[in-house]
């Protein structure tokens, strides 16, 4: 079959040149994951590898008094019981974190969280490691715990005698050797005078609102495989930032980084929970001390004790003016990070630039504190903490409009930040569609006409909800791209797919830029020693910076393969086939074009005392949810009759993979608004497993649900592009709860929204309470 | 306690030196290399670990390896055609409605489906949903996978001309 | 997991507190109780052997009693470490005797976490499991004091 | 998991004597659905395993007698059950109620006799059994003498039953139906395929809105599926309308004994108690 293909002669039958970005490809490795060939770490094996499993603390803060692991080293099979003394002999100093380093490889002296990793039993046969694990034995003088965010900021209790920063993140520095806090950040923003705003405004509202410990839960549970020598270690990882462990492994170890590789696999979901060190410290410290490869590899109840969302508590206060104009607003954000900070500090941060909503307010004031609490640890999960202030903010903003009878819709498009305006940060905003995915929310839900309001015990609402998000900056991303001689590419890039089509977006990239179908460029698995730095898949970051670096890597190939065209005395203008110039310039099919791109946004930090800054973000992510309810009042059960959302995520790179990350996206946040909730006793999670958590199946999909990609086009994108990984998130939990008032007159302010929650709210209402028995 | 185990495997007869404290998946990966059913909740709750026993779907990880001697087991690697590995109408709708993300669950969504439509060539929306309620999908692929099993139904009625 | 009660016995204050200060006596009334060993007048061990249908559950558990108020008030502290799985149960105990018209009644608040693998495992069977206990210790304990005309 | 023996006998006076009176790490396994979870938790070590795969006389089948009783092997799986169109004649309720206990691939390996035997309060069938009042049949260490355990008598607690540890239940039965109505609501409080947190089962004999005969079975918010014999009691005898259903659903409420877990608390599962025997009935009487 004819195909116009120039370059290359590896293109599938029927593939299309030009118009890359833009095309509904499906993804690249498509037939590897619909086969069952595809790789997970997992589910991998090397030879003669050894497996771990790890005993855990049963105390939620508590002083280690011994660890007797006699029974265990004794039973037939055990190849070796490892302590942190163990540990501290291969590695002197076993702390890591990405903000502090805090977090021991396995406990040291004590332990600060139920089910925190103690010691590690190494076998070769996982049964016999696990029946060894029971049998450890370890003696806690207990000392009191903390647990709530709130407690835990005023306090004596204390998580950590004394704090640690890592020195990455400059507004962490003053933190350094800090005692007698639980507070890991504190960020301030400051703009304008809140006090003198509230005391001229015609209203002020004060709520607080609260969110639950939920749990990413990717199907495939961590897992890391470490083979260490004295030359060097590689490790195998489910990891979304392969650079990130690379650079903390080697420092672990005082090592280049040259000596640490290392390779991901496909990742069976990820969420933000496999970022920075999970379990790559503990294999590489056990392969280490047996001289052999380990495999780490945890069960679903395990995740449950490794890395979790913040639970938190946002106290939002907002003067409104006589003319329905906001005015001012206060934010004060407790966010509950467990005991190790993990990357609770940034999610403090970069969410507290606009704890204040995608608003046009004069006057803002944002305190926004990281917790230390005897909590399993909580970072980054779809959203870097957004979907948490959006819960507070667009559930207040309803309240308000509700309060002055103002249409929710006209009361937030009077508000919304218009391009050009500073937002709270004093950035000025461009670029993004807070409007347009408002309007288009509204119209798909009729908001002009009356929803009918329901019969009998049935009652009917709906309600909506905004919101914008600063994406992660200031990151760094490198891409490498070569061209062989007989034409193919091949694309090296640390971004990982763990299944948000990230190879096949840089696939398109590649292939406008350099005209050919992006089926036929090759992604090198992800390997540190081949595949460049990136900061790490997060945040919604990697097409945009990713995207850049790869379109930069082609660019400069492009530019080459012109070059070599002039050189081997080419008109201007040739159409020379690759192959062709290839043989011309080196006599055979041989040589390379080697093509770079680096992409670092700029940034400008906020001002420690003020927070304000001209450039916090390269660029704002927005979305829009509105969602139509039936709340059966008898039972308190609630029926989502209708969910949908409106997301600028810039031109899509490939519209199909932008519509299954929009209804991901909000099927997952649907779990974490209706009922997913770790339910937590004397710090002891009690429903650690998929049988007792639940997340959303089939059955909870809502029969009608629209997602849309609102007209948009980043100027600064690659090709227009912006991210959206997390951007359908953000609004989803308001939107139900907004509805949920407006079906049948209740609020409720802490999440999930189970039908409990709003059966005991319809009786504080009805002036009857629920009586607890017992 | 070890015993020797046979049984037909995608076809093929075969043998296994197992215990009895061992799950169907372990034994699949760990004397197979077949790691297309995968443990992940280990509850029979996910779907992950689907693996078909005389034609009927099992949850891997809650059968025992021992109950298989003399059975006929088939894994997703047995989709696609033994020869060509021409993918199966379900694997290719699955492709064609981007109906799955991470990939991790989507081998137990595929036998399920595959067994669901050799149950109901024309199912409705209600009896796909009924019985793909006990497979998890966390990217929320759940609309596509809906679209892929009603898009796998017309592909297996009215086949591709070879 | 909160539990709290009352328990009337037909006894004088005096006689009841003595009795629940007799570590024999009182480990006699809670089901599954084996090898008392008393380190000193507060501090006790024994293992506890329990069971919810074909599950069994085997603790070594150490008592502390941390406060005592004659005869109204003793409190306790309980650790147990279950044997071949990784878990823990704390609990702290407040009994208060008080007296009315000869008869004692015993009020307990018993306030016990489960950690670690049993914490997870299922608290309502645990739960229904330390009602049962519950149950029986009472029965026992008025039996215990049980005159030969019983009340109601 | 550790280590155990594993036993598949073919006879089951063979079973019966491998299994031992004594010893709680001696169990039987049929499907093993549930057992596996418990032994994957670490709670349950068994030394021993005897397997009932094997044994023909608890793989009968399923079987309708000429009085139009259900007689249903103990080894027979679930999703046999749902597909056989004897039962969905003689008893509806059931296959509708399959189609949300737990999962296809567990329906297709759990077994009558194994889900039966296991005494969780939050499975959906012994509910809906009690409703019908059915039976099983249970065989012992005596052979051939078979003795009859009323479902509503089988599950004393959790995961206890009156069944001896070297007794099997070999058959499930169920009698005609005549003209009586059951339904059964399942009530999730989590994602639709949670376990349920209430399960109220019912069985109506009614003509017209006269009630001949009732009973009512409350699960999952309770220890153990329980029949609420005051409800019963109340219906018998009366004409159902508007009124009586909510005095039922009030009965109800204060009849059960419901238990709070991660699914709810007790009170508001008394609630849902309340407002579903209602329910409940209304769908009976109406089908």
């Amino acid at each position: 079959m004819a195909t116009s293909i120039t370059q290359g002669g590896q293109a599938a039958p029927g593939a299309k040149v030009g118009g890359q970005v833009g095309r509904s490809l499906p993804r690249l490795e498509a037939r590897a994951k619909v086969t069952g060939r595809a790789e997970y770490t997992h589910t991998m094996r090397l030879a003669g590898m050894l497996h771990a499993k790890i005993f855990r603390s049963t105390v939620a803060h508590g002083r280690i008094k011994s660890i007797d692991v006699s029974a265990a080293a004794k039973v037939p099979g055990v190849y070796r019981v490892v302590t942190a003394d163990d540990v501290r002999k291969v590695i002197p100093s076993p702390y890591y974190g990405p903000a502090f380093h805090d977090q021991p490889i396995l406990a040291i002296d004590k332990v600060h969280y139920v089910g925190e990793p103690v010691a590690a039993v190494v076998a070769a046969d996982p049964h016999v490691a696990e029946e060894a694990v029971q049998l450890i034995v370890a003696n806690y003088e207990e000392l009191p715990a903390v647990f709530d965010e709130i407690e835990a900021a005023h306090n004596k209790t204390l998580v950590h005698e004394e704090l640690k920063p890592a020195g990455t993140f400059a507004d962490l520095k003053h933190l350094k050797g800090r005692k007698g806090t639980n507070v890991a950040l504190d960020f301030k923003l400051r703009r304008g005078d809140v006090d003198k705003a509230f005391a001229e405004a015609a209203h002020v509202f004060e709520h607080t609102f609260h969110t639950q410990k939920v749990l990413h839960l990717p199907l495939e549970p961590f897992a890391s495989i470490a083979d260490w020598n004295e030359s060097g270690v590689t490790i195998y990882s489910a990891t979304q930032g392969p650079s990130f462990v690379r650079t903390e492994i080697a420092r672990l170890l005082g090592w280049p980084e040259n000596r640490v590789r290392i390779k991901v696999p496909y990742l069976g979901g990820g969420f933000g929970a496999k970022l920075y060190i999970k379990m790559e410290a503990l294999a590489t410290a056990l392969s280490m001390i047996v001289r052999r490869s380990v495999k780490v590899a945890l069960t679903m109840e395990e995740q449950f004790y490794t890395i979790t969302r913040h639970p938190s508590t946002f106290r939002i206060k907002t003067g409104v003016d006589a003319t329905g104009r906001i005015t001012a607003r206060k934010c004060e954000v407790y966010w509950n990070g467990g005991a190790y900070a993990d990357v609770g500090p940034r999610v403090a941060q970069k969410s507290g630039f606009t704890a204040s909503g995608p608003y046009d307010i004069d006057n803002v004031w944002v305190d926004s504190y990281a917790l230390y609490t005897n909590l399993p640890p909580a970072g980054a999960l779809r959203g870097f903490g957004i979907p948490q202030l959006v819960w507070g903010y667009e559930s207040h903003t309803d309240m308000i409009a509700r309060a002055l009878k103002l249409d929710p819709i006209e009361f937030r498009r009077k508000n919304l930040l218009r391009e050009g305006r500073p937002q709270a940060t004093g950035q000025i905003v461009r670029e993004v569609q807070l409007e347009a995915v408002l309007d288009r929310v509204a119209e798909r839900l009729n908001w002009g006409k009356p929803l009918p309001a329901g019969t009998g015990a049935l009652r009917r609402g709906r309600g909506v909800a905004v919101a914008i998000k600063a994406v992660i900056a200031p990151t760094t991303s490198v891409a490498n791209l070569t061209i062989a001689g007989d034409g193919s590419t091949t694309l090296y890039c640390g971004t990982i797919d763990m299944g948000q089509g990230s190879d096949t977006a840089m696939a398109q990239i590649v292939g406008e830029v350099l005209d050919i179908p992006a089926e036929t460029v090759r992604i090198v698995p992800r390997d540190t020693d081949v595949t460049p730095y990136d900061m790490g898949t997060l945040g919604s970051r990697s097409l945009y910076h990713m995207g850049h670096a790869v379109r930069l890597a082609a660019e400069e190939a492009r530019a080459k393969i012109k070059a070599m065209a002039r050189e081997v005395g080419e008109p201007e203008g040739s159409n020379i086939p690759l192959p062709d110039l290839f043989k011309k310039k080196f006599g055979m099919q041989a040589g390379n074009i080697v093509g770079t791109g680096t992409y670092k946004p700029d940034y400008v930090p906020p001002d420690p005392a003020t927070g304000l800054t001209d450039n916090v973000t390269p660029f704002w992510m927005c979305a829009a949810s509105g969602a139509e309810v039936e709340v059966d009042t008898e039972t308190g059960h609630v029926r989502i009759a209708r969910l949908v959302t409106a997301v600028d995520c810039g031109r899509p790179v490939n519209p199909k993979i932008v519509e299954t990350q929009i209804s991901g996206a909000v099927l997952m946040h649907l779990g974490f608004t209706m009922f997913e909730t770790m339910h937590i006793d004397a710090g002891q999670v009690t429903n650690a497993s998929l049988a007792d958590y639940k997340i959303p199946a089939m059955l909870d999909v809502p029969q009608v649900m629209e997602n849309e990609a609102v007209d948009s086009h980043l100027a600064s994108g690659p090709f227009g592009a912006k991210g959206v990984g997390e951007t359908a998130t953000f609004c989803v939990s308001p939107a139900i709860a907004n509805a949920i008032e407006d079906a049948c007159g209740v609020r409720l302010t802490s999440l999930p929204l189970t039908p409990e929650a709003v059966f005991r709210a319809l009786r504080v209402q009805a002036n009857a309470p629920l009586e607890d028995e017992e | 306690m070890t015993r020797t185990i046979s049984f037909s495997l995608n076809g093929e007869q075969v043998s296994a030196e197992i215990k009895p404290h061992h799950n169907l998946v372990e034994v699949l990966q760990r004397e197979f290399n077949l790691m297309g059913a995968r443990e992940s909740c280990g509850q029979g709750m996910c779907g992950c670990c689907t693996v078909l026993v005389n034609g009927e779907a099992v949850s891997g990880c809650l059968y025992l390896a021992a109950f298989v001697d003399g059975a006929e087991v088939k894994t997703v690697e047995s989709l696609a055609e033994a020869r060509t590995q021409a993918l199966s109408p379900v694997q290719e709708a699955f492709i064609e409605a981007g109906a799955f993300q991470c990939g991790y669950c989507t081998p137990g969504f595929l036998l399920m489906t595959t067994q669901l439509l050799d149950r109901y060539p024309e199912p409705d929306e209600d009896q796909i949903r009924h019985y793909l309620s006990g497979n998890l999908c966390r990217c929320g692929a759940y609309p596509e996978i809906v679209d892929a099993v009603k898009l796998a139904a017309r592909k297996r009625k009215n086949p591709r001309p070879a | 997991m909160k539990f709290t009660g009352d328990i009337w016995l037909n006894a004088p204050r005096a006689a009841v507190f003595a009795k629940l200060r007799d570590a024999r006596f009182f480990a006699s009334c809670v089901q599954g109780v084996q090898d008392l060993n008393e380190i000193d007048g507060d501090h006790y061990t024994a293992v506890l052997d329990t069971k919810v249908a074909y599950l069994k559950f085997k603790f070594n558990v150490m008592v502390e009693v941390a406060r005592v108020d004659p005869p109204r008030e003793i409190e306790a502290k309980i650790e147990g470490t279950p044997l071949g799985i990784v878990g823990r149960l704390t609990a702290r105990s407040l009994t208060r005797l008080t007296e009315d018209d000869g008869a004692t009644k015993v009020s307990y608040e018993i306030d016990a976490a489960l950690t670690g693998k049993l914490g997870s495992l299922g608290q309502p069977v645990l739960r229904a499991k330390a009602k049962e206990m519950e149950r029986q210790f009472s029965e026992r304990m008025r039996a215990a004091f049980a005159e030969p005309k019983s009340e109601t | 998991m550790t280590p155990f023996e594993l036993l598949e006998p073919a006879s089951l006076a063979e079973a019966i004597a491998l299994l031992d009176p004594e010893d709680s790490s001696v169990r039987p396994i049929a499907g093993g659905t549930a057992l596996m979870l418990m032994m994957k938790a670490g709670v349950f070590r068994p030394r021993r395993l005897v397997s009932l795969r094997k044994l023909a006389s608890l793989n009968s089948g399923i079987a309708i007698g000429k009085n139009g009783a259900l007689s249903i092997g103990a080894m027979t799986p679930l999703a046999a059950v749902e597909r056989s169109a004897e039962v969905a004649r003689a008893a509806p309720v059931i296959p509708r109620m399959m189609r949300r206990l737990s999962n296809i691939r567990v329906r297709n390996v759990a077994t009558i006799g194994g889900n039966l035997a296991h005494g969780d309060p939050h499975m959906d069938l012994p509910p809906v059994l009690i409703a019908l009042s059915a039976e099983v049949g249970v065989v012992g260490p005596d052979g051939t003498a078979e003795r009859r355990v009323a479902i509503e008598d089988l599950v004393t607690g959790y995961f206890e039953t009156v069944l001896a540890k070297n007794e099997l239940v070999s058959e499930l039965r169920i009698p005609p139906q005549g003209g009586s109505r059951a339904v059964y609501i399942k009530v999730t409080t989590g994602s639709a395929e949670d376990w349920p947190a209430l399960g109220i089962a019912v069985a109506l004999e009614a003509e017209g809105a006269m009630v001949k005969s009732a009973r009512v079975v409350i699960s999952a918010a309770t220890e153990r599926a329980t029949r609420l014999k005051g409800v019963e009691r109340l219906l018998a005898g009366t004409s159902i309308d508007e009124k009586m259903l909510a005095r039922a659903g009030d009965a109800a409420a204060d009849e059960a004994e419901c238990i709070s877990d991660v699914r709810g608390s007790a009170a508001y599962k008394r609630e849902l108690t309340r407002v579903h025997v209602g329910r409940a009935l209304r769908q009976a009487l109406n089908s």
